[in-house]
């Protein structure tokens, strides 16, 4: 549309944040305001897509210098990764406003300063500007969590926020580490990604680095054993903040370890990946496990989105192309159907006033429309194929085979493992006997019908016809495995010489 | 000689430090600090005058302004100190107590 | 040049599209107004009609081909392509899917009908039929897929539809647990499956993952991945065809409608693991070591099955254990790589077991939901038809000739004798009289005799049009359908040769010996039960043996004991034991760390301006004290 | 010579009245030997040829602020019960000398590694009105309007705070 549209993505929504939190706007005006600052951010993003040209390199590249005497500079960018994460974002969070409709102007203000951030945090082609975007996106949570939260919000307030400062930290240490040692090599100030690439790094100094960044990574996403400030984060947490945190946030974390750490540390990468590999998969029929007993079903979501945060960390870790595909196909999958589930969390909350799994019940025949959009959603997060879910864990267990088989067999377990949590929590929510607390719950208005239709849609969509979703992450994704040259040809079978076959080809 | 102007600068900053941590009365560590921006402004113009440059006396003129600002705020936070508490010692302040 | 068809993809599409339009019919009326039943009905049948008239015209279409290239294919748009893995959305018609597709969409379609009877005056009549139509499409899908992943979906897409219609009935806790039962099984299977299909895809998968590809390639794979490969695919098939270890979830799934028994859990899903073992027959036939694992897994799980069978007394559940001894007899005939047989048996169990479930229907819907059969008896007069339909189906499934159980088992049975496995056989004729038994156990005690319950017996009688009707059309089946593969003639195990990779075998001793041992096993079987329940008989007391088979070996007890108990706990003791105090313990450790600094520094924090001002000053001081020495 | 005499004149009362500053317990006292100050830094000002300074010394410190300072002392209308005890005035005092030692001796360190310079008086126009005022105007007229605000700001702040209500007594 016009040249500088990642900069508007990203600016448009934290300056009118901003602005918000400095006027004295009523909740209204608030709410409108983020309403149409997301949808306007929507459409761009739109845009952005259908004029992606799957390349495989960065498209709709911003280059402004920002520091020239340590060579940082203002550097946007997008490839086939962050496309992903930064659609994810746009779509999903104008549902927020829409759904949840009377908070306070603190509340919108700080999501909207949230989305802009984290559209810089996947936009950054720069170290330092990624590291600033990172930093920033915690602020908002931070508040939001603080003020908006449940009854034990503090003490989780404080948790994720020494959790994620710590790992900032680290990160800040190695990131300097890698600007010296660019300078050391290359006798040149540096910090874009593409040219930290070239370092070469070896030996223990390089390890300690890598940990820096991974720390800082696996506490975003979490990581098994990171990953304690979550359920009490996600339980306590307003319902958009733990929507931002689970669908959106998180996945930056996986993205920072592709797009930072997979380029930067490949040797170091390789060596510790069946380590990290296995904390994914512990992390991730850990957290399935403890997911089952939790009477408290937004904590139950907890456990399932950390459970499936270490599959989609899995499939970083296995080093090939198909996990690497899956792994972004199902940071979105999951992005959509935890998001939701989330949120609808959130009503089920707002309407019954309950948090606790046994005092519900029977709401599938009080609310058929919102049980069946629930159901999908839950469907697509147990990755049913047919569903989003599907495509992405059936590449990444596929990808982890070829990894590592033990690894790959327990990384198949997920599928055992999320369907017993879901389908225990289905059944007492939305199944037997109504029960007091779900005697009066109604169905979803035609507006918050409206607004999740797309999203349920698009889970759909995604598990049936994946392919042109594919097609612009394949290109990059390819590119990350430069010996593996990606097969173009449908490879058609010359079964000529084999003998004695019944399906000859004519 | 310049050193004489420079020495009884440092001189006057030091009496203005001793002031500041050794008095209670509010007034007189206000009057202290004063005589601490007096010494700065000291330095300022000798330095002025030896690089025969006009910056200094600008940059004596702004402290001065600082001071004023100062001095209506802080003559203002007194009169506040005086009405509630009716001391005028710094020890009042103590809220900052760990 | 590929022989392309189009009209592949419609035939899940339709009942997909009528699930779809039923489905959300009702989900955005049931709350306002209700729509009414004849409406659903006829919409409802619709898909399976339209899929059954072009399974036809596929039929026709294959017939008209030369028996080498006798297949169909439609790509209907890639589905996922990412590096070597190319993944399409395609069909695959050959004379195996063919003759799957058949039968599944002429029962489905039969059983339709009967529902728009049978669940009359349910409330939920839309949801069920939604249902009903996903469950077919779904089952075409796995039918008709060109790759096993196609066909994973169709596979997870039974499973999910046989979730939802056992929990059908979703107020009631214990019917929503059998669906949590069944889908969770389902799983475990369906790892087996997945962990199979990548095994096999990163051996052989790279030149293209379906069933063509596969098996052009199929020499280059290493035997031990092979045998690893069946093993887990038939895992997979395990749990979906109720199989040891992972029978245990179809006798709980009859908490569902009767024609959703008839349907999932009889006639068509359970039976996918079989197709699914016949579709790799090119994989299979390699390795015989899997093969007789199989075969074996089978034959005992018939023989555990018979054993149940003949102590229940829920109408549903001894026709319940029946299909999984049946489908012990079809794993041991593909075991024994007699797929044809098997797949024969398929066939031919699709129209008695659907029968018998139906007849079993029809007789709870007139005795209002009353399932035990110590309750009923002497119904024959009371309900002709139904008495009928049910003998057929009871003969078929205890394979008197020349019924079409007779012919399917004794060729299963024929085969595992020519291929030399004789225990096989042995226990294989044994299951054969212990099925004569508890069969007509059945049919005696609820038919004949003394009404026990007189009040239900009152009320009783035979069911509408729409039900019998079905009934009347699978009992012709189940009397014929036998004669499509007379010994000797052998129709459908040539109309099925391109699909399978088998060998025919043909003794005339054996086959004689096999029969005559089959004829035999009935006979004592039907003997024994005529002797005690022919003349009616009371509810007996169950005491040693007796007792712990009705208790199922206490299987269900035992996983229950090990698995689901064990796992519980160790989710219990994560989240109140491990998680506040492993996993947390770091971060409260260094939480607690700056309290106790905070807690030291604090004595320094006075409070007095003049005191902080004095610490700048000793810092300030300090620091010219060491710049004073430097400046030296 | 006059010159320095001049010089240590200023330089010896300047430190006097600081003295005094910190000696004397009324405040009021303190003020006045401050003002003693500030009267001798304007001359040391004029000394070193800084007109413009030199006479807004006198004028905004000695007079305006200083007045100020005075007013307030008197509107506060002090009595000695009033004023903090500080019966450990002198020890801290000494003390306080003794702590601040090392940085005034470090700092005489710095200047003596200066060169020396002598400063006589400059006739030109050096220090006048004109010469600042350019520079003030063009070299450095953001910092003068940025203090111009916070003139501004403190104005505005000084009322709101004076103008409270006392609650507390």
């Amino acid at each position: 549309m016009f040249e500088h549209v990642l900069s508007v993505i990203i600016f448009l929504p934290i300056l009118a944040g901003l602005l918000l939190l400095a006027s004295p706007a009523s909740r209204m005006v608030a709410r409108s305001t983020g309403l149409f600052i997301s949808l306007a951010t929507l459409v761009l993003s739109l845009d952005l897509y259908f004029g992606f040209q799957s390349t495989g390199h960065l498209e709709f590249v911003e280059y402004v210098p920002w520091i020239k005497s340590l060579g940082i500079s203002y550097h946007l960018g997008i490839d086939g990764i962050s496309l992903f994460i930064l659609m994810a974002g746009s779509v999903l969070l104008p549902m927020v406003y829409l759904v949840f409709r009377t908070r306070e102007k603190g509340y919108y203000a700080n999501l909207l300063i949230v989305q802009g951030a984290m559209a810089g945090a996947v936009c950054a082609a720069d170290m330092v500007l990624f590291y600033v975007f990172w930093e920033i996106m915690l602020l908002p949570v931070f508040f939001m969590l603080g003020l908006y939260g449940g009854p034990k919000r503090l003490p989780a307030t404080l948790k994720i926020t020494i959790y994620t400062i710590a790992g900032s930290l680290l990160m800040l240490t190695a990131l300097i580490y890698l600007g010296v040692s660019y300078h050391a090599q290359f006798n040149e100030w540096n910090f874009s990604i593409s040219e930290m690439a070239r370092l070469n790094l070896t030996g223990e100094v390089a390890a300690v680095a890598f940990f820096g960044f991974m720390i800082a990574f696996a506490i975003k996403i979490p990581l098994f054993p990171f990953h304690t400030w979550l359920p009490d984060a996600y339980t306590e947490a307003p319902t958009s903040a733990t929507f931002v945190l689970s669908a959106i946030m998180a996945k930056i974390g996986v993205y920072g370890v592709i797009r930072f750490v997979v380029p930067v540390f490949d040797e170091t990468f390789a060596r510790f990946a069946i380590l990290l590999a296995y904390s994914g998969v512990i992390g991730m029929m850990y957290c399935g496990i403890a997911a089952i007993t939790q009477k408290d079903f937004k904590r139950m979501l907890a456990f399932s989105s950390a459970s499936h945060m270490g599959v989609i960390a899995l499939g970083v870790f296995c080093m090939n192309m198909q996990a690497l595909t899956g792994s972004i196909y199902q940071i979105v999958a999951h992005a959509t159907s935890t998001g939701v589930l989330f949120l609808f969390a959130g009503i089920l909350e707002e309407r019954t006033n309950t948090r606790t799994i046994d005092d519900l019940g029977g709401i599938a025949a009080k609310a058929p429309v919102f049980a069946l959009y629930f159901a999908i959603a839950m469907l697509a997060s147990v990755g049913l194929p047919g569903t989003s879910g599907f495509i992405g864990e059936f590449m990444i267990i596929l990808g982890a085979i070829k990894f590592n088989v033990v690894i790959g067999v327990l990384a198949g377990t997920t599928l055992i493992v999320g369907v017993c949590y879901m389908l225990w929590m289905f059944q007492r929510v939305f199944y037997e006997k109504t029960s007091t607390a779900s005697e009066n719950f109604k169905d979803l208005t035609l507006v918050e019908g409206l607004t999740f239709l797309p999203v349920i849609l698009l889970i759909i969509v995604m598990g049936i016809y994946p392919h042109p979703f594919l097609s612009k992450i394949t290109p990059t994704t390819a590119l990350q495995f430069p010996q593996q040259t990606p097969v173009v040809a449908q490879a058609p079978v010359s079964n000529a010489q084999v003998s004695g076959l019944t399906f000859e080809q004519k | 000689m310049i050193h004489n102007y420079l020495f009884l600068s440092v001189i006057l900053f030091c009496l203005g430090i001793v002031g500041v941590i050794s008095r209670r009365n509010v007034f007189t560590v206000f009057m202290s600090i004063e005589l601490m921006l007096n010494a700065a402004n000291l330095a300022f113009i000798a330095f002025s005058r030896v690089h025969e440059s006009m910056d200094g006396h600008v940059l004596a003129m702004m402290v001065m302004a600082v001071a004023a600002a100062e001095a209506a705020l802080a003559l203002a936070v007194v009169i506040l100190l005086h009405k509630h508490k009716g001391k005028l010692d710094t020890n009042v302040f103590s809220l900052l107590k760990g | 040049m590929e022989q392309s068809a189009t009209y592949l993809g419609l035939i899940p599409l339709f009942p997909l599209l009528g699930a779809v339009v039923i489905g959300l019919l009702h989900v955005f009326t049931c709350n306002r107004y209700k729509l009414s039943e004849k409406f659903y009905g006829l919409l409802a049948c619709v898909g399976p009609v339209l899929s059954f008239v072009l399974a036809l015209k596929v039929l026709f279409a294959l017939k008209a081909l030369p028996p080498e290239s006798r297949y169909l294919t439609h790509n209907a748009f890639t589905w996922f392509s990412v590096g070597d893995l190319h993944i399409n959305m395609g069909f695959l018609a050959d004379p195996l899917s063919c003759l799957m597709m058949l039968f599944v969409t002429l029962i489905g379609t039969l059983i339709h009908v009967y529902s728009i009877g049978y669940m009359g005056g349910d409330k939920n009549y839309g949801k069920f039929f939604a249902y009903m139509n996903l469950f077919l499409g779904s089952m075409l899908v796995l039918v008709l897929g060109d790759g096993p992943v196609v066909m994973f979906v169709g596979w997870e897409g039974v499973g999910l539809c046989s979730y939802l219609l056992i929990g059908y009935y979703s107020e009631d806790r214990e019917n929503v647990l059998a669906g949590n039962k069944a889908f969770i099984v389902n799983r475990i299977g369906d790892l087996g499956f997945v962990l199979g299909l990548a095994f096999l895809f990163w051996a052989i998968g790279a030149q293209g993952f379906d069933y063509i590809s596969l098996k052009a390639n199929v020499h280059m794979l290493e035997p031990a991945i092979a045998l690893t490969v069946c093993l887990l695919l038939f895992v997979g098939a395990t749990g979906k065809s109720a199989q040891i270890p992972l029978y245990v979830w179809l006798p709980d799934a009859m908490a569902g409608p009767t024609p959703v028994s008839a349907l999932i859990h009889a006639a068509t899903m359970v039976t996918a693991g079989v197709y699914m073992v016949a579709r790799f027959s090119f994989l299979y036939a390699h390795v015989e070591l899997a093969g007789t694992i199989i075969a074996w897994v089978g034959i005992l799980t018939a023989l555990l099955a018979a054993i149940f069978g003949m102590f229940q007394d829920d109408i549903k559940k001894i026709l319940a254990y029946s299909t999984v001894s049946q489908l012990g007899y079809m794993f041991a005939g593909v075991g024994v790589a007699a797929y044809s047989a098997g797949i024969f048996h398929v066939f031919t169990h699709a129209f008695f077991k659907a029968l018998l479930f139906l007849g079993a229907g029809s007789v709870i819907y007139a005795l209002h939901h009353e399932q035990n059969i110590w309750k009923m008896g002497g119904l024959k007069t009371k309900m002709p038809k139904t008495y009928i339909t049910m003998v057929i189906g009871a003969l078929a499934l205890a394979g008197c000739p020349p019924f079409s159980g007779f012919f399917s088992k004794d060729e299963i049975l024929y085969s595992a004798l020519a291929t030399g496995h004789y225990g096989i056989w042995l226990i294989g004729v044994f299951v054969a009289g212990m099925t004569a038994y508890y069969t007509f156990r059945m049919i005696f005690v609820v038919f004949h005799g003394e009404p026990r319950d007189h009040h239900a017996y009152e009320h009783a009688q035979e069911s509408p049009a729409v039900m019998t009707v079905p009934l009347i059309i699978l009992a012709i089946g189940a009397v014929f359908a036998g004669f499509l593969n007379f010994p000797g003639v052998l129709t459908i195990s040539h109309w099925l040769e391109p699909s399978l990779t088998e060998h025919h075998h043909s003794s005339a001793f054996l086959q004689i010996i096999a029969i005559l041992a089959s004829i035999a096993a009935f006979a004592v079987g039907l003997k024994i039960a005529y002797g005690k329940f022919g003349h009616g008989a009371q509810e007996p007391e169950f005491k040693g043996f007796a007792d712990f088979a009705y208790h199922k070996f206490y299987v269900d007890e035992f996983y229950n004991t090990v698995i689901v108990q064990p796992y519980k706990a160790i989710g219990t003791a994560i989240w109140k034991t491990i998680e506040p105090n492993v996993t947390d313990s770091p971060v409260k450790g260094a939480a607690r760390l700056y309290m106790v600094v905070g807690a030291a520094f604090k004595v320094l924090q006075v409070g007095y301006v003049r005191v902080y001002a004095i610490y700048m000053v000793v810092g300030l001081s300090l620091m010219s004290l060491f710049l004073s020495q430097s400046l030296n | 010579m006059l010159v320095n005499l001049l010089f240590y004149g200023f330089a010896v009362l300047a430190v006097l009245g600081a003295a005094g500053l910190i000696f004397f317990r009324h405040p009021m006292n303190g003020a006045m030997s401050f003002v003693v100050t500030l009267v001798c830094l304007a001359g040391l000002y004029a000394l070193l040829s800084a007109k413009l300074i030199f006479a807004l010394q006198l004028i905004v410190y000695a007079g305006a602020i200083m007045s100020l300072i005075v007013f307030i002392i008197m509107f506060l209308n002090i009595q000695p019960e009033d004023l903090p005890r500080e019966e450990t005035k002198i020890p801290y005092i000494l003390g306080g000398l003794v702590l601040v030692a090392p940085v005034g001796l470090l700092l005489g360190k710095i200047v003596k590694t200066m060169p020396n310079f002598s400063v006589d008086l400059v006739g030109n126009n050096f220090g006048g009105v004109k010469p600042v005022g350019l520079v003030l105007f063009q070299e450095w007229l953001v910092p003068f309007e940025i203090v111009s605000i916070l003139l501004l700001v403190s104005l505005v702040g000084a009322v709101v705070l004076a103008g409270k209500r006392g609650t507390g007594k």
